[in-house]
């Protein structure tokens, strides 16, 4: 029982991840009919974007030590952060350790700025070209984008805590009356959870309750009725597009305490989230974060140990293989619209 | 001639040129000069050259007829290696033997995965291909070990059975007590001839060659597919299907006899690229080896004869070459500058070369995409035009355009 | 016995009861008129001759055969073909291509490997597709493609992609939907020709009273999913329950 | 038709300055050369270093390459001349090797097998490579290798630590400086039972590749040979980047120890999200919880952060060592580049200068004659105490550090200290263990 449990909590952690990285592709795949390589690529750079701003607040001057030596047998240089001289070594340091949280409100306008210079400069042009064209275009951006990060942070794994505070784990299990330590979660995860929670029901109420939402929803339906009406529904797929980029971005930056960012986390995500897109079913939503937690628990689940030992193998594969039975049983995935990208 | 009109005849003729005489042409570089490094005439790449060329010559029946994407076309070029591999240690060395049954074995596996997947179309498609192949590609890669070697491949081995009599490839031991290697009836895949004219050095492999061989024999039949009423209803297929129904005509078999053949000759160039090279990696099936194959299909020109030939030649070209320059290359190759320049120069190029090759190919594919619309191909067409004397008359109608 | 027989076919869709009831026999080699007010289950009746809907009740019968249960590309190798609202042409290929298509298929049946004899040697399907584009007067555009044409050519090769099959019933839908005047009179011209002189039988949907009256031998009447009537086209003006169903809305 | 015979191409390469004039077509035939793949010319050798430069290893494959830099500038007589100076055998004298001088070529395994054999292709059919050197894993050593012998040049693999490179996957051209999951496992064993005890629980998450598996099995004999019990050893996806569902139930599970057969990314990731499940700060079966990494390395350590700390596991070198060779090999890498070299550019670095000193040996270049030399012998100064290069299987017997992450290190390179130097005895195997049949050595041609 306390394994099912511990099994679930896991799934719902993996499937807001899958969950969120699916909400900004979907916006722009699944409604704009842009076929978006590029889209790991994007929260790659949100996570990086964790890694700039923690690298900007313990920017430091050297101070030599002459107690200790370094490798060579030189006197050691120790780097001060100019946020200890600023603020003091205590607050300083707090600053630091919230490097995670505070690169929320850093990665919101540098990712809604990548997204729309991205739509403006590149994607606005193959709306109309063919979808192999644009795997093509964006497949190209992806690599370019990951290799200017390679070139300049390297291709090693970064390490970013999150602070202090969230180190540790919960203990669900003594809260409902299991053994102490049978049921444990670690904080961030929790955070994670919820902060994917929050920012899907964002996007949701953004689209269902304001009138830009109202548009870009009857754009996707029928862009060409919704321009015939004197809308400019240009400007509002790059916003979307915006948003979709801010999305990503948000997800890799909240996902960097989990996993170490390096250069080619976004591609290692990108099969994953095409997957999940089209098992929610094209141009659904609601559908791709179904989707999102559905595939979460089920890879969760398979990752228990009695269940490999029945089925050698069975984590590797049981992504694909409940992608196939569902598009199967479910022409157009769990919640797909027909017509979607279906030729 | 052949059964082919003048212009694919024409068409063949030059590729078969260019078959034979790509070890001269691509190295026109002397040996030693600075810029030998570009020189692409050795074996091995031309055989990759000439293989991948036919998995995208394959790819592109599918995709560029019917438009349905495949991603998960590695799969069959995995299994035919895996096929090839097993004939070569249990059968013999002769190649002929792993060719046809990876061949053979691909085509049941892509039967079986086509059969599955054809009951969707579009993304929906692309997206059950894709997990099939993954599938295959983990399980390869992890439980499957005792037949796929897991991660580190499979490779022949001195104790393979090679059942066969020896003048037919069989043995598991040569005399000097190392492993065979793969031959066509004695001759070696790795026996070469040299030619050297002043500087200039040109090899002559037999793999390439049966290699060469295998893909003009492939580029012939694709040719023939896309003439014939067979290739007609794939173009249906892809234009509309509902009429297609409506016309009398099962779309099913129709893409489902397509998709054999697609993965059949992808099974034949994993195959040769086990025959050439007698190792198999599982990662031979990943996607980003499916996804590779739809690269070179769009850079060359989607729906083309010539084109996934192109863009197989080009991204390889790519990946072994650029690879290969390192910075002591550089400091050669502008040395001649006073030293600030060479420093400047070298720092500029730096990242784009040895370790920054993703970057050159992520920026060429930009490149190609968005000023070529259409590949390499039209890019091709659009210089011709602008030698060609003759001006084309203007068909506002738009007359349909021969798939060349 | 008429060539097709629709015996007591209902369809529903969740809540809405499409069609009921619905019986309907065409003659061979008569024009056969389908007309009634929007929502009436027109189009639904149709695509449940051509096999892209099942009933729920009732038979289908073409010819002594059932058509229930077979996919739509079967039912047109029975002798079925269906020229569609807009029309549904290969867009990527020539006008010649076109209407080489339907020949394979007339010839070769639903499926045949023919995959590598090249399609210029089969001297028999350019001849026949050769000769359909003549019939239709479109031979100077069978090299253009299909998809650059105006929408009256379109029409007019979708039209020669059904006869080349030499089909034993046309089912026609709104064939002159968009039309102008003249065009119009060009369509009827040619349908009636089609009809007399290649002996095949036409079910025709249709809400231009003008088309209808001038090509159809039998009307039916469908008013929210079941036949009204079934009768001559000069039994049909003026009939009291066609006024009701359309309520002013008939250009009679 | 000749057979395939590259000598003329490291002629034709020197010779090429002198600015030959246009000479008729000469038609080379299988008689009248060295009776060797790539016999160089009489100016200069070239060697090939293949290493990852894309993909997630490709910082360690940067460092090989550097110590490959670093080597062929001491052969040719360049810089502070490194561990020639501490080298027992003191066959090198700075003048290249066998008086031609070094150069070399490079290529991007890209960490796939496949890849790394095009790319070592490319190294012997064009460039006219004799050795190939350096990778990133075993997968790519095992498929080099055998093409190595297939070809005819000599193989000295850089990083790859699997049984299977000098087990069940050897080849005579092939040699192995590195040390592998046996030895870790040996090393490891008495260390953990000192610190840890003998009854513990142990929990495995094994990568789910070949690697992965002879780490489990090797640690898992040594463990329970010492008294522990293994709980359950579960295989992780080697694509897996969060670990979450496997290291939730682990607590749960009556182990009290962890092991994380894991390599790069994959350790990385699970022992960061093992340190935040808590199972550091955890108690079990009354013990304090212990997480046990058999393979390090100190760029993983960094990819990990302050999670390593007081965690034990294996190396195959570490700068810091105290020895007379690693302290001068230390000194004249950190000079050149600003950091201490990784133990993947130590093993590479001592493989280039193992075969230039064998080729001066041995007096050829010939393959053959070189693998001679290299089989049974010992030296020493090279790091790790005195070696031996075992003629059975091509693998260097030597001391194996057993280190531990540090709990305050004082730089950012600083993060392993090394708890014990185990005596290559005590990891000694026998060669038959593990299968495989070198087959005879092939100079190729």
């Amino acid at each position: 029982m306390d394994q099912i449990i511990l099994q679930i909590l896991n799934g719902l952690d993996k499937g807001s991840a899958y969950a969120l990285i699916a909400l900004g592709l979907t916006l722009i795949f699944g409604t704009l009919g842009v076929v978006n390589f590029a889209h790991g690529a994007l929260f790659m750079l949100g996570a990086f974007c964790t890694v700039t701003l923690s690298r900007m607040l313990s920017l430091s001057h050297e101070v030599v030590d002459e107690t200790r030596t370094d490798f060579l047998g030189n006197p050691l240089k120790v780097d001060v952060p100019y946020l200890y001289d600023i603020f003091g070594e205590t607050t300083g340091a707090a600053i630091i350790d919230w490097a995670v949280p505070l690169s929320i409100l850093f990665s919101i306008p540098i990712m809604i700025l990548i997204g729309i210079a991205m739509e403006r400069g590149l994607i606005k042009h193959f709306y109309k070209r063919p979808h192999a064209d644009q795997i093509l275009v964006t497949f190209g951006l992806a690599i370019v984008l990951q290799e200017i990060i390679k070139y300049y942070f390297g291709a090693n794994q970064i390490p970013t805590p999150a602070p202090e505070a969230f180190v540790g784990s919960f203990d669900f299990g003594a809260a409902i009356g299991f053994d102490p330590n049978a049921i444990i979660y670690p904080y961030w995860r929790i955070v994670y959870f919820f902060f994917a929670m929050t920012l899907i029901a964002g996007v949701f109420a953004f689209l269902q309750f304001t009138t830009f939402g109202m548009v870009v929803r009857a754009g996707m339906a029928d862009r060409e009725t919704v321009q015939l009406l004197g809308i400019n529904i240009d400007r509002r797929f790059t916003i979307m597009f915006g948003i979709a980029a801010a999305v990503a971005g948000l997800a890799g930056v909240m996902y960097t305490p989990i996993v170490s960012p390096n250069y080619h986390m976004g591609m290692d995500f990108l099969v994953i989230s095409f997957v999940v897109v089209v098992v929610g079913g094209m141009g659904s939503l609601p559908g791709a974060v179904l989707a999102g937690f559905v595939l979460g628990i089920l890879e969760s689940f398979a990752s228990m140990r009695e269940i490999i030992e029945l089925l050698p193998g069975i984590n590797q594969v049981v992504i694909y293989l409940a992608a196939i039975l569902i598009l199967l049983t479910r022409p157009r995935g769990l919640l797909g619209r027909k017509g979607v990208m279906e030729d | 001639m052949l059964g082919l009109d003048k212009k694919d005849f024409t068409l063949l003729l030059i590729v078969s040129a260019l078959v034979l005489l790509a070890p001269l042409l691509l190295n026109p570089f002397p040996e030693g000069s600075a810029m030998a490094q570009f020189n692409a005439g050795y074996p091995d790449l031309m055989q990759r050259f000439v293989i991948f060329g036919i998995f995208a010559i394959g790819f592109n029946i599918l995709f560029g007829l019917t438009g349905y994407l495949s991603f998960g076309h590695a799969a069959f070029l995995g299994a035919g290696s895996y096929a090839g591999m097993w004939m070569l240690k249990l059968l013999s060395m002769n190649v002929i033997p792993a060719i046809i049954f990876s061949t053979l074995i691909a085509g049941a596996i892509s039967f079986l995965i086509g059969w599955i997947s054809l009951r969707r179309s579009g993304i929906y498609f692309s997206i059950l291909t894709l997990a099939f192949a993954q599938m295959a590609f983990v399980l390869a890669a992890s439980v499957l070990t005792p037949i796929t070697g897991g991660e580190t491949g499979l490779q022949p081995a001195l104790s393979d059975p090679r059942i066969l009599p020896e003048f037919l490839g069989g043995g598991s031991v040569t005399a000097d007590g190392n492993i065979p290697k793969p031959s066509l009836f004695g001759i070696e895949m790795t026996a070469s001839s040299e030619v050297a004219v002043g500087n200039w050095l040109w090899t002559l492999n037999w793999g390439y060659y049966l290699s060469g061989f295998m893909m003009l024999v492939a580029f012939y039949i694709a040719i023939r597919i896309f003439r014939s009423p067979f290739g007609l209803m794939l173009k249906a297929v892809k234009s509309n299907q509902q009429r297609m129904s409506y016309t009398g005509l099962n779309t099913r078999p129709y893409m489902l006899a397509c998709f054999v053949i697609s993965g059949m000759y992808a099974g034949l160039a994993g195959g040769l690229m086990a025959a050439m090279d007698p190792q198999v990696g599982a990662e031979r099936m990943q996607w980003t080896a499916s996804g590779e194959v739809v690269l070179m299909t769009i850079l060359g020109g989607v729906g083309t004869l010539i084109g996934p030939v192109l863009g197989a030649g080009l991204i390889k070209y790519f990946e072994n070459i650029f690879s290969k320059i390192n910075k002591a290359t550089l400091e050669v190759w502008f040395g001649v500058f006073p030293d600030w320049m060479t420093d400047l120069m070298v720092t500029i190029v730096y990242p784009f070369i040895g370790k920054g090759w993703h970057l050159t190919l992520g920026l060429m594919f930009m490149a190609v995409v968005i000023f070529l619309p259409g590949g390499l191909v039209e890019g091709g067409q659009k210089i011709a035009k602008l030698f060609s004397r003759k001006k084309e008359p203007e068909t506002p109608g738009g007359e349909a355009k021969p798939a060349e | 016995m008429g060539i097709l027989e629709v015996k007591g076919v209902g369809k529903r869709f969740g809540g809405l009861q499409a069609l009921s009831e619905v019986n309907l026999s065409v003659k061979e080699n008569t024009v056969h008129a389908i007309i009634g007010p929007n929502g009436a289950g027109k189009s639904t009746l149709l695509n449940c001759l051509v096999g892209k809907l099942i009933p729920d009740t009732g038979s289908v019968m073409f010819d002594g055969q059932s058509v229930l249960g077979r996919s739509p590309h079967e039912i047109n190798q029975m002798g079925i073909s269906r020229v569609f609202q807009t029309p549904e042409i290969f867009g990527d290929l020539t006008v010649m291509e076109n209407v080489m298509i339907p020949c394979f298929a007339k010839r070769d049946g639903s499926f045949e490997l023919n995959a590598i004899s090249p399609t210029r040697k089969h001297g028999d399907i350019r001849d026949m597709a050769e000769q359909m584009l003549i019939d239709v007067n479109m031979q100077d555009k069978r090299n253009m493609q299909a998809s650059s044409m105006s929408r009256g050519d379109k029409r007019r090769l979708e039209m020669a992609m059904c006869l080349v099959q030499k089909p034993r019933l046309l089912l026609l839908d709104e064939p002159t939907a968009g039309m102008a005047r003249a065009d119009t009179n060009n369509t009827i011209d040619l349908l009636k020709e089609i009809n007399e002189t290649r002996d095949i039988t036409m079910a025709i949907i249709e809400h231009d009273m003008h088309v209808v009256f001038s090509l159809a031998q039998r009307i039916t009447v469908l008013a929210q999913g079941t036949p009204l009537v079934e009768e001559t086209p000069d039994n049909i003006k003026g009939h009291p329950k066609v006024r009701e169903a359309y309520l002013g809305e008939a250009q009679v | 038709m000749s057979k395939l015979n590259l000598t003329r191409r490291g002629a034709l390469k020197a010779g090429a300055a002198a600015g030959a004039g246009l000479a008729l077509p000469t038609y080379l035939s299988a008689a009248g050369h060295a009776g060797f793949t790539n016999a160089p010319g009489d100016s200069s050798v070239t060697l090939g270093f293949n290493v990852p430069q894309t993909g997630p290893y490709a910082d360690e494959g940067a460092d090989e390459l550097r110590a490959f830099e670093l080597a062929v500038e001491h052969l040719n007589g360049g810089g502070d001349g490194g561990m020639l100076n501490t080298f027992s055998s003191k066959a090198l004298d700075g003048t290249g090797i066998l008086g031609r001088k070094v150069e070399y070529v490079t290529g991007d395994t890209q960490t796939k097998p496949d890849a790394a054999r095009a790319s070592a292709r490319s190294m012997i059919e064009k460039d006219g490579a004799i050795m190939i050197s350096g990778g990133s894993s075993s997968g790519v050593a095992v498929a080099v290798q055998a093409l190595c012998q297939e070809a005819g040049v000599i193989f000295m693999a850089g990083l790859t630590h699997s049984n299977d490179t000098t087990g069940k996957d050897k080849k005579a051209n092939g040699f192995r400086h590195f040390f592998n999951s046996y030895m870790s496992g040996a090393a490891l064993a008495p260390i953990l039972a000192n610190n840890y005890g003998t009854d513990r629980k142990a929990y495995h998450l094994t990568a789910d590749y070949n690697w992965g598996y002879t780490t489990e099995e090797a640690v898992r004999t040594s463990t329970e040979a010492m008294g522990w019990e293994t709980v359950a050893a579960v295989k992780t996806p080697l694509a897996q980047t969060d670990f979450s569902s496997y290291i939730a139930p682990v607590l749960n599970s009556g182990a009290d120890v962890l092991v994380l057969n894991h390599y790069g990314g994959n350790m990385v990731n699970s022992l960061t999200n093992a340190v935040q499940f808590g199972l550091r700060a955890a108690e079990a079966n009354g013990k304090n919880f212990e997480i046990v990494v058999p393979l390090y390395s100190r760029l993983m350590a960094k990819g990990a952060g302050e999670n390593v700390a007081g965690i034990f596991g294996s190396t195959n070198w570490h700068w810091s060592l105290p020895d007379e060779g690693s302290q001068t090999f230390t000194r004249s890498f950190g000079t050149k580049y600003g950091f201490p070299p990784s133990q993947a550019a130590h093993t590479c670095y001592v493989q280039t200068l193992l075969y230039a000193d064998a080729v001066s040996r041995a007096g050829s270049f010939n393959p053959c004659a070189v693998a001679e030399a290299l089989e049974g012998f010992e030296f020493d100064g090279l790091g790790n105490g005195p070696t031996l290069y075992r003629a059975e299987d091509h693998q260097c017997f030597k001391d194996v550090l057993v280190v531990k992450g540090k709990e305050n290190p004082d730089n950012e390179f600083d993060l392993l200290e090394i708890v014990e130097v185990t005596p290559a005895a005590q990891v000694t195997y026998d060669a038959s263990i593990f299968g495989g049949d070198l087959g005879s050595c092939n100079p190729g041609a």
